[in-house]
């Protein structure tokens, strides 16, 4: 029951977050969001993902503020593009009225199929040694996708850096 | 010493990590260690992948599989190396070798050359590990490694136009991965595991449920995206022109086709096996964009973003192909994409040496360059030869075969659209040479040189990849392709075949 | 330097922040070699110690923190933390596969167990950390060097 | 059933933010609703009725344990949504350095 109370809260503080004029409060409500989503891997439980989440909320929230707050900006104007309003309402409903049957046919809420993941839950603690199987499966079972992930938080670090470097080209 | 191929495949993936890693640490301290270790790295992701190509043509209809970490594929990550992905793996390590080259040159003009030879490695990483990869999260990994570091790149240039471009490009990119992992969460909702291998396997008994077509609907909204289709295609023609051009030949000449329709490939052909209904919507996808794409570059006078244009058209020529189903259409689109990231690649890498010389990329202001710069007008002059489909060049085999394979599996309209695209293509390339190359230099002109030698030798090598392209197609070459063919023509037994090999 | 009154937060946060800066760093150490026994690991850990570095330089001024650690060194120690992770995997060649976990796995509940995974999370740790303070840096240095 | 259509709505909102809004830092904020949306999903599918969190107890010996590998997918999920949206924040400071402005109708300087 209280999946369903974050879930509408973080619904309602989506829609807050991109409908209010000041930018710096809509910064605020999307920390709101990740929060609440913080808060539903804990009641998911799922502690690792929970921890990861809200110090990552954390860091995302310091540096969009970072990048809204020293600027004397004024309110946001909304524009009046009406074919535009439409053609996204229109795909959204139908995304969602076909999601809604594709969603009958997955296993029901709270009964997943744990084909492969049995054995994962078996052999966790004697294979790899590792008490919390969440690191056991990330690092151990399937590392290649750490490895990756390591690769990307890289990536976007260059590539941060190459994007902020002063002078672009040599004249 | 009869190296296992097995053992190779991680290779792929490590060599150009740990170039990538040890250039960002040395590159500033060493002065050309970053083009020393990049050239390295390339050249040996080149020799393995033509190596394993080869090797991999004797062993007929069987896929090597990687057990990474010693678990067995269900449990752990496989990665599979079959004739399509070394197919691919040639694709992508060949341009990216020659690109590399070109660049060390070009890409003087630009501060900071080790940040871009990491990006570049990276992005080349991230291609080479979605195409091994039999995992699809992990395939959605790799995707993301190549858009991000493509997204870097495409702003390297830090002017306004480049960081508008690239916002967009990185923009339309993120939704479309979100929409990928949205298709992966519900497949593993439904199958509960996420190698490809063991998905298709249970998707093939629980056939026609709705959730399928749902989820095939993501995928081409996400893959269509990455692949520039039609309807999606919008960032293509800002994102192309205004990345440097050794990255915007990258981008054309093998990103689009490794994520777009490799990817949509892999899913639709082997994990949910192809219906009548998703061949005929990429079909459809695939001429229309021929089309539009074409009649838009006519009426371009930017030359990149002319060529942005083509890249669209020719790879709704790869989709066209590839979406007949039939065996010859098949070989058709998967000759094409070999032969578009050729010819493609050697364009825009023609487009960046005018830029290097002249400053300008605008059609109005060039004139007559050709006696000026050799070297780049005749090379310009095979690309656009094979583009436009003239006979001795490859890109007239690879458009000749897709075109009897329309009209063989009835569909003329298709054909037709094909032949009228080819002739709009040949007729704004002819636009192309007239304004470029022939006419009068412009006298603020007159003191300009050849581009210098590392441009000039990828540039001529890759023409004469253009000419003896054609030779893919005799007996004797065909199983560079067709093994691919099979792969594709064997659909979801493509299961059978990895559970098999992984025992 | 410490607290001169231009750069950096009011007095009261600089003096709660020396209190606490020292404590969030341990906790984030703690994490990252904690990573196999309780939740976090890694990522969460690393992004604590991010923390704690942001934590300084928002309420002490950016030369402070430069003074700690500059963006270069920033940039190289991600390197190398990237590449301690290459080579704990390519350790796994040696035992046969290639992200194999070849060390002993210890008894369960130790710390000193479950073979490579604590270094992985160690390297995993460090190359997070400072590659997020390095991303912060260098969104402050560009607010600092105007045309 | 309802969770995950909620969670499907929050993904709609998301891709209306990133779709409609003018302000580039709405677009970034919309993309990070997506990304909440999707890792939020995959969580609800590995949810187990009366499951315990995936960690091994000294003495006691847990059966009911949640599905622990959607949750090492979402923490690699989570680690790329902040990979971009650290670098999309970077290129909206440059381009507010270029143009001036956060909204994308008037940063129009490509052409055709």
């Amino acid at each position: 029951m209280e999946l369903h109370i974050l879930l509408i809260f973080m619904i309602f503080a989506a829609i807050v977050s991109l409908e209010i004029k000041d930018l710096l409060s809509s910064v605020v409500a999307i920390g709101a969001v990740g929060f609440a989503l913080c808060l539903a891997f804990l009641v998911l439980k799922a502690p690792d993902l929970a921890i990861t989440q809200l110090v990552v909320e954390i860091l995302c929230l310091v540096i969009l503020i970072r990048a809204t707050i020293r600027k004397d900006l004024p309110l946001v104007i909304e524009g009046r593009w009406v074919f535009n309003t439409i053609s996204t309402l229109v795909f959204v409903g139908i995304f969602l009225l076909f999601s809604w049957w594709a969603l009958k046919e997955l296993p029901p809420f709270g009964k997943p199929i744990m084909a492969v993941v049995r054995r994962y839950l078996e052999e966790g603690l004697s294979k790899t040694g590792a008490v919390n199987l969440d690191t056991a499966v990330i690092l151990d079972f399937r590392a290649y996708d750490t490895l990756g992930e390591a690769t990307v938080l890289f990536t976007s670090v260059i590539g941060l850096m190459a994007i902020l470097r002063r002078p672009g080209r040599k004249e | 010493m009869m190296l296992k191929i097995v053992d190779i495949i991680p290779l792929f993936v490590v060599i150009p990590l740990g170039a990538a890693f040890l250039i960002s640490i040395l590159g500033k301290y060493i002065k050309h260690a970053s083009d020393v270790m990049v050239f390295i790295s390339s050249t040996l992701l080149l020799g393995f992948s033509i190596y394993s190509r080869i090797s991999l043509g004797h062993i007929e209809g069987k896929a090597l599989v990687y057990k990474v970490g010693g678990w067995v594929p269900p449990f752990g990550i496989a990665m599979v190396l079959d004739g399509l992905s070394s197919f691919m793996l040639v694709t992508v390590n060949l341009i990216a070798f020659f690109v590399m080259i070109y660049s060390l040159n070009y890409m003087e003009r630009y501060t900071d050359k080790p940040k871009f030879f990491t990006l570049f490695s990276l992005m080349v990483c991230g291609m080479n590990g979605m195409v091994l990869t039999g995992d699809i999260f992990n395939m959605f990994v790799f995707l993301e490694i190549a858009s991000i570091a493509s997204y870097a790149l495409v702003g390297f240039g830090t002017e306004a136009e480049e960081l508008e471009a690239s916002f967009k490009y990185a923009v339309m990119g993120s939704v479309a991965s979100s929409f990928i992992l949205l298709g992966i969460a519900f497949l593993y909702g439904f199958t509960s595991t996420l190698n490809m291998a063991d998905m298709a396997r249970i998707l093939s008994y629980k056939q026609n449920m709705y959730i399928i077509n749902f989820v095939s609907v993501l995928f081409l909204m996400g893959f269509g995206l990455k692949a520039a289709l039609v309807p999606f295609h919008a960032w293509l023609p800002d994102a192309h022109p205004s990345a440097p051009a050794s990255i915007s030949a990258m981008l054309s000449g093998v990103l689009i086709k490794t994520l777009g329709i490799y990817g949509l490939v892999r899913v639709f052909f082997n994990i949910i096996g192809s219906t009548k209904e998703y061949l005929s919507i990429l079909m459809f996808l695939g001429a229309v964009s021929m089309l539009v794409a074409v009649v838009l570059a006519l009426s371009q006078w930017d030359l990149k973003r002319l060529l942005a244009y083509h890249s669209i058209s020719q790879i709704g020529y790869i989709a066209l192909g590839i979406g007949l189903g039939t065996p010859l259409g098949i070989f058709g689109g998967l000759f094409h994409l070999f032969n578009h990231s050729i010819f493609k690649s050697l364009l825009f890498l023609n487009s960046g040496a005018i830029d290097y010389t002249l400053g300008t990329r605008d059609l109005r202001e060039t004139g007559g360059i050709a006696k000026v710069m050799p070297v780049t007008s005749r090379t310009n002059l095979v690309a656009s030869m094979s583009i436009a489909g003239i006979p001795p060049f490859n890109g007239f085999f690879s458009k000749a075969i897709i075109i009897i394979a329309c009209v063989e599996a009835g569909y003329f309209w298709y054909a037709l659209c094909a032949v009228i695209g080819s002739i709009l293509t040949l007729a704004s390339f002819m636009k192309v040479q007239k304004f470029t190359f022939l006419g009068t230099l412009k006298e603020r002109f007159i003191g300009v040189r050849e581009v210098p030698l590392g441009m000039r030798f990828s540039m001529v090598s890759l023409a004469f990849i253009c000419i003896i392209g054609g030779l893919l197609v005799i007996p004797h070459f065909r199983f560079f392709i067709g093994d691919a063919m099979h792969v594709i023509l064997k659909g979801t037994g493509y299961a059978s075949v990895v559970l098999e090999a992984s025992r | 330097m410490i607290n001169n009154p231009k750069s950096g937060m009011t007095l009261i946060v600089k003096t709660i922040t020396r209190l606490t800066v020292g404590l969030i760093l341990l906790f984030g150490i703690y994490i990252i070699l904690h990573g196999h026994l309780s939740p976090g690991g890694g990522f969460a850990g690393g992004v604590i110690v991010a923390l704690s570095f942001v934590h300084i330089m928002l309420a002490f001024g950016k030369d402070v923190a430069m003074s700690k650690i500059s963006i270069g060194l920033a940039s190289n120690l991600e390197s190398i933390g990237a590449l301690m992770f290459l080579v704990v995997a390519l350790m796994g060649f040696l035992g046969g596969a290639f992200f194999m976990n070849i060390l002993a796995k210890g008894r369960p509940f130790e710390l000193f167990s479950a073979g490579t995974i604590p270094l992985s999370n160690i390297s995993i740790g460090i190359k997070v950390g400072v590659g997020l303070f390095a991303i912060f840096m260098a969104l402050v240095i560009l607010e600092g060097t105007k045309k | 059933m309802v969770l995950y259509f909620l969670c499907l709505v929050l993904f709609c909102i998301g891709l209306y933010g990133v779709l409609r809004k003018r302000n580039i830092v709405k677009i970034i904020i919309g993309l990070g609703i997506i990304e909440y949306a999707v890792n939020l999903f995959f969580v609800l599918l590995g949810y187990r009725f009366y499951g315990r969190a995936p960690l091994h107890a000294v003495d006691q010996k847990i059966l009911n344990m949640v599905d622990p590998l959607p949750q090492a997918i979402v923490l690699t999920s989570i680690v790329i949504g902040l990979g971009i949206t650290a670098l999309l924040i970077a290129i909206a400071i440059r381009i507010y350095e270029r143009y001036g402005t956060f909204d994308i109708t008037k940063i129009k300087r490509l052409k055709g």
